[in-house]
């Protein structure tokens, strides 16, 4: 079967982030509303073809951690995984 | 004729100095002109130089279309003036809805500085009109979000229309139909990747960008 | 009993002993925490500085020497070249890009804290073999790191180097050497003179980058809860900020608004303000709460020493103020005054000297009271133990022979393995129309002009170079053949050398045969420059590069600079010979093997002695190649190039691969 | 009131996504599971000072368009709108 797993990695906090403070800067410009903070990251849609909800998790983790951030200086999260059917 | 050319500098272009150096060498005036100025009236002719405006944060170009300059640039064309963007340049353009398509990454994933061999494609140009056709000319590039593309439809029409004014001759960033530079339906303003003020000597690699530059200045009757 | 808090800062207790005998009390923990950074290795040169003492630093064309922000010659016709060279090699081992891309910002504010305008950058890195995962994920980083920020704040980068090798898998070495002009009269000391002048810090706000080791000190110190916040950070650099950083202090000096001006480097505000008062002979008052932060609840002691990145201190007149905040203003940089010049005073052993006093605000609670120059200059200077290996004279004897090669190895040797435009291509190196020869020949070539500052019609040609192998087999002569390689390099260009800046890769000091190597090596450096007219004009030593208890062989690089003219066209280059042409060998060729890349690669030895060097023979071989250079079309000269490391074959490999031509020999 | 919101940005279908190509090969050399495909995107975190959900989630949309997104190549959904208090 086919998994969709979402994994976001951010900056950790304390970590200087220059693209998320020059981007608060100009959506304050645009005077949409009063902006406190922006944090910039990545986001990363993977499909799997694994057997369960459980191994999908356990794969994103890893995938997470091993590949798709950081760990010096990023954090990441799973975000969802949903089954998705290529009918 | 002491009609100038603006050379517009956001916080983080850095081209802005090579370009004035080849305006000089051309012996034609020039203004730098502050992201935050709205007075271009007084120009002939405008050019957005290449760099690094806001760092490329978020996406090149996309902060520095909110700049005060960037309103005052689109009137400018409407008055039917020339605008020429390089580099980052075009990719403020896009931004900015002056021009198609968009500037991806490249598609080796690397920033690319070299130079290249580019074909004219259409001689109906602000920068091309005292060229050849099929011209061949050595060029610089420098970026990393050369990667030209468009949707469909609008690739068809700059093809209907003659508006792909350069290509690469050995596409070095996967940009859709070899684009190296287009220009817009009323054929003033003018996006290209390819550096011609880093192309004004020989000594330097290269002087095919003097015949760009000279071009878009004749086509602005600025060079007497 | 758990360790005393100065031990685990890292000062020994002799140290504390002499803080103590200087404050004449116990230093409270703010206080010890900018002494711990201060008299660190990195900072204080401490075991490094009496040897560095046997380098020549006079020459006619030299302005500003060791001791400066940056090197500075005179290039004539009123402008001033400064030159620097940093290592950033632990902080490039944790994150690749973050450690390569912040050693490139430092670099570049040691240039413009002088006044100069960064034109040139060029960088020497020591990686680990690219079959190892983790070496090749440090090399990818570090490259794009350079590039990163190297592009991004608008500098080209002209040269550099790229080496692999096993023992710096475990220790990167990512050297970074910058470049700029300036009109002499915009050249600026960083001294904080005149009370009542205002000290002004300018660019990002102060976050926990780079605390390191002192964060020990936020969980006992000052009892907060030490949370996730309150951990160290790596330094982040950010090239948009020092871009407009970059045009701030350039429009400060134009407009002469400025009375000093220092970078905040390693020790961040406790160093700016410790040196930049000690330099003046002023006291200086700082106002903490007046320094922009990025973090909330930050202790004093983060504040004083955090090395967030893209930050310089200025030292203003009250009348020029409001300029200084509209020219801030105006290229969107923040500027805050954060504290104020002061008279010197008397201190506590009689002697009048500048204090550096610390309050939470104006007026307020007296954190830290300190003498400036105890902290900038009077770290305590070791003659560390010295010891020669152990049987490293019966090595000498060890020559390499080619008797045990059997099988052709040519094909082996023939074998290219790395290409370096895959990296200098990453790199923007046209920028600024200067470059007239570029990164991928013997050494960059680039006209004497900058933005804001002016052309003149001459070049100068530089090259970075380094061989650990050469100092393997003997640090003395292979470092005085580093400076004659460098030399030779910017021959090939026309350029006759005049000044260099050193980097000086060890391992660590308290190892008696590291001590060895790094004053043998200094002594090399020293005795080729002497001996070939060169002054050294500032350099940087990095002790401590070490793994797992193996210290990295010892790799003196040097970034060499000389004056040229304006080549007539066509300029030779790599990948211009052309078919038809012949070869001359210039020079003599030496017999011994040792230190040779055939030695170490394929005899595996690291034995014998190392060639010397007949300094006059080097002279005229140094004229001979400007002459060639420089006349290239009346000689037909199409292509100059210096043999180095790998011999003739390399060399001729080299030109074979750039003109795409085959070569008979 | 203080309210986070998340906006993801992702490359719209059909736009050629070469870091996805490049991550999903370094994804499978991995041998964690087969990948199919990974597609790469932004993620943003915003705070605003602003009065209600709804307010949230307008501005997030805005700033998503106007800002954050390339409309010409990239799509992107509001993820999240989390009341955060500054105690």
């Amino acid at each position: 079967m086919i998994y969709r797993v979402k994994v976001d990695v951010f900056l950790k906090d304390g970590v200087s982030d220059p693209e998320g403070f020059t981007i608060a800067e100009a959506a304050q410009s645009l005077e949409i509303a009063p902006i406190i903070r922006v944090r910039s990251g990545k986001s990363f849609l993977i499909e799997l073809d694994i057997s369960s909800q459980e191994e999908a998790l356990a794969a994103a983790e890893r995938l997470g951690r091993e590949l798709l951030s950081n760990p010096v200086i990023e954090d990441f999260v799973v975000a969802e995984s949903v089954e998705v059917d290529h009918g | 004729m002491d009609k100038a050319v603006g050379v517009v500098v956001f916080p983080g272009t850095n081209c802005e100095h090579d370009v004035v150096e080849a305006l000089v060498d051309l012996g034609v005036p020039h203004r730098l002109i502050w992201h935050r100025e709205t007075d271009l009236m007084d120009l002939e002719c405008v050019i957005i130089p290449g760099g690094f405006a806001h760092g490329d944060y978020l996406r090149p170009g996309a902060i520095a279309k909110f700049s005060p300059v960037m309103k005052a640039v689109s009137s400018f064309a409407t008055s039917g003036r020339s605008v020429l963007g390089i580099c980052n340049g075009f990719q403020v353009l896009t931004e900015a809805k002056l021009l198609e398509g968009a500037l991806q990454k490249n598609a080796g994933l690397s920033f690319i500085c070299d130079v290249v061999e580019c074909e004219v494609a259409s001689r109906n140009s602000p920068v091309t009109s005292s060229l050849e056709l099929g011209e061949k000319l050595r060029l610089p590039i420098n970026h990393f979000e050369g990667n030209y593309t468009c949707a469909e439809d609008d690739l068809k029409r700059l093809l209907d229309e003659d508006r792909i004014i350069l290509r690469y001759v050995d596409n070095p960033n996967g940009s859709i139909g070899d684009i190296a530079a287009i220009c817009n339906k009323d054929r003033n303003i003018v996006g290209m990747m390819p550096h011609p003020e880093r192309a004004m000597s020989d000594l330097l690699g290269s002087s095919s960008g003097r015949k760009i530059l000279a071009s878009l200045l004749e086509r602005s009757a600025v060079l007497s | 009993m758990a360790e005393p808090l100065h031990i685990a800062l890292g000062l020994t207790d002799e140290e504390f002993a002499m803080i103590r005998s200087v404050l004449q009390r116990d230093p409270n923990d703010l206080e010890l925490a900018m002494y711990s950074v201060m008299w660190s290795e990195h900072c204080s040169y401490k075991s490094s500085r009496v040897h560095l003492r046997r380098l020549p630093t006079e020459g006619p064309s030299v302005i500003m020497g060791p001791g400066e922000n940056a090197g500075v010659i005179d290039v004539g016709d009123g402008f001033a070249l400064a030159i620097r060279m940093e290592s950033h090699n632990h902080p490039s081992a944790i994150e690749p890009y973050q450690g390569a891309a912040t050693g490139v910002g430092g670099i570049l504010r040691d240039i413009f804290t002088v006044g100069a305008r960064p034109v040139a950058l060029l960088d020497s890195l020591w990686m680990g073999p690219q079959n190892d995962p983790k070496s090749r994920w440090i090399f990818k980083g570090v490259v794009s790191g350079i590039s990163g920020y190297g592009n991004a704040v608008g500098v080209p980068t002209v040269g550099g180097e790229t080496h692999f090798e096993e023992k710096f898998g475990y220790n990167p070495l990512v050297n970074v050497a910058a470049i700029g002009i300036a009109p002499k009269e915009h050249l600026i000391k960083a001294a904080a003179t005149g009370a009542g002048n205002l000290v002004v810090l300018l660019g990002a706000p102060t976050g926990r980058d780079g605390i390191g080791g002192v964060s020990i000190l936020a969980s006992t110190g000052f009892g907060g809860e030490s949370d996730s916040s309150k951990r160290p950070s790596v330094q982040v650099g950010d090239p948009f900020e020092e871009k407009k950083l970059i045009e701030l202090c350039l429009d400060l000096l134009r407009s002469d608004l400025l009375v000093g001006i220092q970078d905040l480097g390693g020790a961040g505000l406790s160093c700016a303000t410790s040196e930049t008062a000690a330099k003046g002979g002023s006291s200086m008052d700082i106002y903490l709460d007046k320094v922009p932060r990025r973090e909330s609840c930050m202790e004093p002691f983060e504040v004083m020493i955090s090395e967030s990145q893209e930050r310089m201190l200025a030292i203003v007149h009250p009348s020029n103020l409001d300029k200084v905040l509209a020219l801030a203003e105006h290229w969107e940089v923040q500027a805050s005054v954060v504290g104020e010049v002061k008279d010197p005073e008397r201190w506590l052993d009689g002697k009048v000297r500048g204090i550096l006093r610390v309050y939470d605000h104006r007026d307020g609670e007296l954190l830290a009271e300190v003498p400036a120059g105890s902290l900038a200059d009077e770290a305590p200077l070791y003659d560390r133990e010295r010891r020669e290996p152990e049987g490293w004279k019966r090595k000498l004897q060890d020559a390499p022979s080619v008797d045990s090669v059997t099988e052709d190895v040519l094909n082996d040797l023939l074998k290219t393995t790395f290409d370096p435009s895959t990296v200098y291509r990453q790199y923007d190196h046209q920028l600024f129309l200067n470059t007239i020869v570029g990164p991928g020949e013997d050494a960059a070539l680039l006209r004497i002009g900058a933005p804001g500052v002016g052309r003149v019609e001459r070049s100068f040609g530089v090259s970075v170079d380094g061989n650990p192998r050469w100092c393997v087999v003997h640090p003395r002569r292979g470092a005085a053949a580093t400076v004659v390689e460098s030399v030779m390099n910017i021959a090939c260009v026309g350029a006759k050398a005049v000044a260099l800046v050193d980097c000086l890769n060890f391992g660590n000091p308290t190892h008696p045969e590291v001590m060895w190597q790094l004053s043998e090596s200094i002594d090399g450096v020293a005795e080729a420059c002497e001996a070939l007219g060169v002054a050294v004009v500032g350099g940087n030593v990095s002790l401590y590069n070490e793994a797992n208890g193996v210290d990295i062989d010892p790799t003196p690089t040097v970034t060499t600079v000389g004056l040229s003219n304006i080549p007539s066209l066509p300029v030779p280059s790599l990948a211009r010979s052309s078919v038809g042409s012949s070869l001359y060998l210039i020079g003599e060729s030496c017999e011994t093997l040792s230190g040779s890349a055939f030695a170490f690669d394929f005899l595996n030895s690291d034995g014998g002695n190392l060639f010397t060097f007949d300094y006059d023979k080097v002279t005229r071989l140094r004229d001979t190649a400007i002459e060639l250079f420089e006349h290239a079309d009346a000689y037909g000269v199409e292509t100059l190039h210096n043999v180095s490391s790998g011999g003739v074959l390399d060399a001729v490999r080299e030109i074979s691969a750039s003109s795409r031509v085959g070569c008979v020999l």
